[in-house]
């Protein structure tokens, strides 16, 4: 009978999510000026990181589901990048 | 002059226009060579190798990326110097200097209006003298038009909710199409102009005639106390406004502690959105006139305040 | 006829509205298409009439408007992008990979009702009153502005933008997954090369199409500023994102011709295409490179003078590429055996009139010379060449040679080939002139305009006649030999393409028995020594 | 586990099938990411020319409602990948579970939105219909705000989707689970961790800005 049980992977998942989540509204509160965007940025990509890679199963795939899911997010910074800099580099 | 020599191909009449008709011909002469090389090739070609034609069909060319990489280089240089000479010129058209004679220029849906400083006023016409750079300020009412000039070589879009440069000239005298290049509406088309160019002495002979009563600048010292402006910005005043006398073109210190030049844009964006840049020093009391003021009257109340520029404050 | 085919297995309706064959699917496209091109083809004419004359003399200007709105709405988005994608590309894909059908042949189907859906909210946008914004959607002007259906249309150009998402994501998957044994990708027809950065495009661009429209509708409707400039929003924003889409839809518009091209050239010239993964390479750097370039449709918008510079260069680079192609194309003619069949009489058409479309490209990425040719009919000529010269010309060069395997039946080659010459002929009187009347500085988009500019005004009005008719004709001929016309062998070309290993027009299941590919494409002269054997 | 007794004619064999799925759900997932990107470059562009309204934007959310719903939707995501771990037919009744306690979650975050919503709405936010806010941020604020609606409009409607495809799935998966039956949850779940991490980006962007000042 312990072929119903999560394995530990996604258990230790859910718990660093719930764990960065705390962590993220924390540090919201503490002044860091432009840190702020920075930090939250970042801890949501690591969130993402590791629904990508335990959830999603990305961890045990290679070559070619890899590339898939990793064009969309280059085409995402291609219209980020070209997009904002007209709005940055305005006078 | 070689530029009489393109075909179908009006010489352009501004300092500029002269380079852009050189690159103009620089880019029809490498296209037809290279249209011609491509056209000779494949004429040649279908001639030869038409099936059934008795020919040398042996020693097919089978390594071919010397062949690749050698045409690869060849365009990209050929492109690579089409790219910087266009660029080079396009920042010489779009440089736009100071102290020049500004002229304001509205669009709204479908009609040019021009305005001189000195408080002529034009309707889908400009008058200006040759040989002398012009500065326009140009602004929107409404929608997106764009200020065109084919003789002149020069385009700009003029977007609602800001100003917008562009520097002017031309060479001879003459009366040239004045184009919304932009589509805008029902009459898009028939948001046409001319661009009058005159000779010095006869401009200022025609400002002189056309002057109205009072210039751009003394109507929007008027507006400025219709509107109430005067009541806290004048001197004397029991609200607290900063005084706008000698301000324009100098730095500002804002109460979030960056700096600004007053320009065109932040006394526009002043009167529209007036809490969003705050005097460092002062409150944030003054109402918006957004909506209150059309862009004809921002305009001679942005000339007003520049006119205060010499005041002392 | 002892076995059958796919258009003879079953005759319902219901086989033919419910069916997952990604021919017949095909077949329900062409038809579709058929009737926009001709909607969309109508109001071209209205408007070339209308312009025949410097005065405002068949329709008034909100009429005019409305025209070229619908025109370009209906051939950007409801004919030149589903285009050969969604008729050659689905008939053809699984045939020149030794498939038996798409990878997910429900998602086809539903694609195309998608399609329907999108193209019948359009329809009724256009029928109910028009619209009067171009095709590009400026904000502000269809926001607070435009007194149209400007949300219909938005909605149905939105709907339809599904289907392209969904045919991008089929042929993506359908051409990794379901290769015949020993397909192996430097074995693969160039067309499919082509229509995989095709797919490419249409996966990763259209979504962005999606949001911006609904943005757009979402100002309109609930009158929030999203773009609006009064309350801080810029329309630079809106222009960004719509051509974050509709750059990148040009080469949509003409990736798939240029696969078309690849596989006429060789046929016709029994010869492999001269440097096969130059030209393979290439279409993926042209999708790639594609979505570099958008900003130098607003190169005088007053987006900021850097990003000009940046958005300019990459328009050159990505000229490459599509240079590359074209003398890839012309040295695959050197040393063959060259037959002027009515494809290949398109094909050499395509060339040239692309090769002119490309150049004056090069004319428009040019900073300076753009702020006086841009929104001029130097653009207009320009994006027709591309698109009317290149890819209508290489979808009915296409069209042309898969027929025989599409419908069974050859088509009167006499006729094609006057077809042929007399669309390259009219074509070319109705767009050069509009190159002349831009460099002149004739403004796009005008209902009235200077009568310095009639002269070439009605050179144009009466090369569209030309066409027009030139246009007409494929309808007729084609139309009769799909019924009336000689049956055609199950290789009409003679060509080693696996699309021809299987009888014409195909069994339901394309191919009796799984087809195992030992050896490159194009290969002509080694397996063929017979000439092509024509009609 | 059984194999289900057919595949379409397309596929050589099961696994060929299932692979075919998977990399179709996965274009699919790159596709959604463009659609959010787009809305995303409108939020960096305006937050970068209104930093101070984005941030007094911000700080009207309800960070409480927000943190909750990601909880929710982390912990939701979690039941669905362990579903789709332990599938097979001695396992389906947990899987069941799995999946309903899921789609259940799902419907709690809706839920919690929609008190969100009707929060905002009280508050005279809604820009289009009720927005009554002056000020200097007005313009920054009512920007954010018409993003805010927007953007997690469209995520609700992903939300709606993912869990009629859940509670779908786990009616399916009730009674005797073929390989198709986890090809299809396989999928699904892809499709629902996407929308989780299209979450976690919009709460950063949307909840977390300008709480550390005033």
């Amino acid at each position: 009978m312990t072929d119903w049980r999560p394995p530990l992977p996604l258990i230790g998942a859910w718990l660093g999510l719930l764990a960065l989540l705390a962590l993220t509204v924390t540090l919201a509160y503490v002044p860091l000026g432009a840190g702020n965007a920075v930090v939250a940025l970042t801890i949501g990509t690591i969130k993402a990181g590791l629904v990508a890679a335990i959830f999603m199963e990305l961890w045990h795939r290679r070559g070619l589901t890899l590339v898939f899911a990793g064009a969309g997010l280059f085409w995402l910074g291609i219209l980020l990048w070209l997009g904002s800099m007209d709005f940055m580099t305005r006078t | 002059m070689w530029r009489q020599w393109i075909p179908f191909w009006h010489p352009g009449l501004s300092p500029h226009s002269g380079d852009v008709d050189l690159l103009f011909t620089g880019l029809l002469i490498a296209s037809a060579l290279v249209l011609a090389l491509l056209f000779f090739l494949l004429a040649l070609f279908c001639a030869r190798y038409r099936a059934g034609h008795q020919t040398d069909r042996d020693h097919r060319v089978k390594k071919s990326w010397h062949w690749e990489v050698s045409w690869t280089a060849a365009s990209f240089v050929c492109f690579l110097v089409l790219f910087v000479w266009g660029a080079s010129v396009y920042f010489q058209i779009y440089r736009t200097p100071a102290d020049e004679h500004d002229v304001f220029v509205v669009a709204k849906q479908w009609m040019w209006k021009t305005q001189h400083p000195g408080g002529q006023s034009e309707i889908d016409a400009l008058h200006i003298p040759v040989k002398r750079p012009i500065r326009l300020v140009m602004a929107s009412q409404d929608v997106i038009h764009s200020f065109f000039i084919p003789a002149l070589r020069l385009k700009h879009d003029v977007v609602p909710g800001r100003y917008q440069d562009l520097e002017i000239e031309v060479d001879k005298p003459g009366h040239y199409h004045l184009f919304c290049a932009e589509y805008c509406g029902t009459d898009h088309s028939g948001m046409i102009g001319e661009i009058v160019a005159m000779e010095p002495a006869d401009f200022s002979n025609w400002l002189t005639q056309q002057a109205p009563s009072s210039t751009l600048a003394s109507e929007g010292g008027q507006l400025f106390r219709e509107l109430g402006c005067s009541g806290c910005h004048g001197g004397g005043s029991t609200v607290r406004a900063p005084p706008l006398e000698g301000v324009y073109g100098k730095p500002v210190p804002l109460s979030d502690g960056t700096t600004v030049i007053a320009d065109d844009k932040y006394i526009r964006d002043s009167i529209l959105m007036p809490r969003s840049q705050v005097v460092a020093g002062y409150q944030p009391v003054m109402p918006s006139f957004e909506g209150k003021v059309s862009e004809d009257q921002l305009l001679r109340l942005v000339i007003y305040i520049k006119s205060l520029a010499g005041h002392p404050s | 006829m002892s076995e059958k085919t796919y258009l003879t297995t079953d005759f319902t309706l219901r086989s033919w509205f419910l069916t997952t064959d990604h021919k017949r699917i095909a077949i329900l496209y062409f038809a579709s298409l058929i009737f926009f091109f001709f909607i969309g083809g109508a109001a071209a004419a209205a408007i070339r009439i209308e312009l025949a004359t410097p005065q405002a003399d068949l329709v008034s200007s909100d009429v005019y408007n409305r025209l070229f709105t619908m025109h370009g709405i209906i051939m950007v988005w409801f004919f030149l992008i589903p285009s050969i994608p969604n008729t050659l590309g689905n008939f053809i894909v699984p045939l020149m990979i030794g498939a038996r059908d798409l990878a997910f042949p429900r998602l086809n189907l539903m694609s195309w009702y998608i399609f329907m859906l999108g193209g019948c909210t359009t329809l009724f946008a256009i029928f109910a009153g028009g619209v009067d914004t171009g095709w590009t959607f400026y904000t502000p002007f269809s926001t607070l502005y435009s007194n149209s259906y400007v949300i219909v249309a938005a909605a149905g150009v939105f709907i339809a933008g599904f289907s392209s998402i969904l045919t991008g994501l089929n042929f993506i998957v359908t051409i990794h997954r379901l290769r015949a044994p020993g397909l192996t990708w430097y074995r693969l027809p160039l067309f499919l090369w082509s229509l995989y950065a095709t797919s490419v495009i249409l996966v990763l661009a259209t979504p962005v199409l999606a949001i911006t429209l609904l943005l757009m509708a979402t100002e309109r409707f609930f009158g929030v500023g999203i773009f609006d400039p009064r309350i801080g929003g810029d329309p630079l924003l809106f222009q960004h994102l719509f051509w974050f889409y509709s750059h990148p839809a040009v080469y949509i518009m003409i990736l798939p011709g240029m696969g078309v091209i690849n596989e006429l050239i060789s046929c016709f010239s029994r010869k492999e295409v001269f440097g096969y993964k130059f030209v393979a390479w290439c279409s993926l750097a042209i999708a790639a490179v594609g979505f570099l370039v958008w900003g130098h449709h607003m190169f005088v918008s007053g987006q900021s003078l850097i990003a000009s510079l940046v958005f300019s260069f990459m328009s050159f680079i990505v000229a490459v590429p599509s240079a590359i192609k074209v003398f890839n194309w012309t040295a695959t003619l050197h040393k063959g055996s060259i037959h002027f069949d009515a494809p290949m009489l398109y094909a050499l058409a395509f060339i040239g009139l692309f090769t002119i479309g490309g150049l004056t490209g090069l004319f428009l990425a040019c900073l300076a010379f753009d702020v006086h040719a841009t929104d001029t009919y130097f653009v207009v000529a320009h994006f027709h060449y591309i698109m009317v010269g290149g890819m209508v010309t290489a979808y009915f060069g296409g069209l042309h040679y898969w027929w025989p395997k599409i419908t069974g039946r050859l088509y009167s080659e006499y006729w094609a080939r006057t077809a042929a010459i007399l669309i390259f002929f009219g074509f070319n009187l109705t767009f050069f002139p509009q190159f002349i009347l831009g460099a002149e500085g004739m403004p796009r988009r005008y209902h009235v305009y200077p009568p310095v500019f009639q002269v070439w005004n009605v050179l144009s009005s009466g090369g569209a006649a030309i066409l027009a008719v030139a246009y007409l004709m494929p309808l007729f001929y084609l139309g009769y030999s799909a019924f009336f016309g000689k049956r055609a062998p199950a290789n009409p070309w003679n060509a080693p393409g696996l699309e021809w290993q299987t009888s014409s027009p195909p069994p339901e299941f394309n191919f009796e028995t799984q087809p195992v590919v030992t050896r490159e494409p194009y290969q002509y002269n080694e397996r063929f020594d017979a000439e092509p054997q024509n009609a | 586990m059984p194999e289900s007794s057919a595949f379409a004619p397309q596929y050589a064999s099961i696994r060929h099938r299932d692979y075919t799925a998977e990399l179709g759900i996965w274009v699919f997932i790159a596709t959604e990411v463009l659609l959010f990107g787009g809305l995303i470059l409108a939020y960096f562009v305006y937050r970068h020319a209104f930093p101070p309204g984005f941030a007094a934007g911000s700080r009207h959310t309800e960070i409480v409602i927000g943190t909750a719903n990601t909880a929710v939707l982390l912990t939701s995501s979690f039941l669905v990948a362990w579903a789709v771990e332990i599938f097979s037919p001695a396992t389906a009744k947990i899987v069941t579970w799995l999946l309903i306690g899921a789609a259940c979650l799902g419907l709690v975050f809706i839920v919690l939105k929609g008190i969100e919503y009707s929060k905002e709405y009280d508050e005279h936010l809604v820009p289009g219909i009720d927005f009554q806010l002056a000020g200097p941020k007005a313009n920054g604020v009512q920007l954010f705000f018409v993003l805010y609606f927007v953007t997690t409009a469209i995520h609700a409607l992903h939300m709606l989707i993912g869990i009629c495809l859940l509670l779908t799935l786990a009616a399916i998966c009730r009674k005797a689970p073929t390989t198709r039956h986890h090809t299809a949850l396989h999928s699904a779940a892809l499709y629902w961790h996407f929308v989780d991490v299209v979450w976690i980006f919009l709460f950063a962007l949307i909840y977390l800005p300008g709480r550390s000042t005033s």
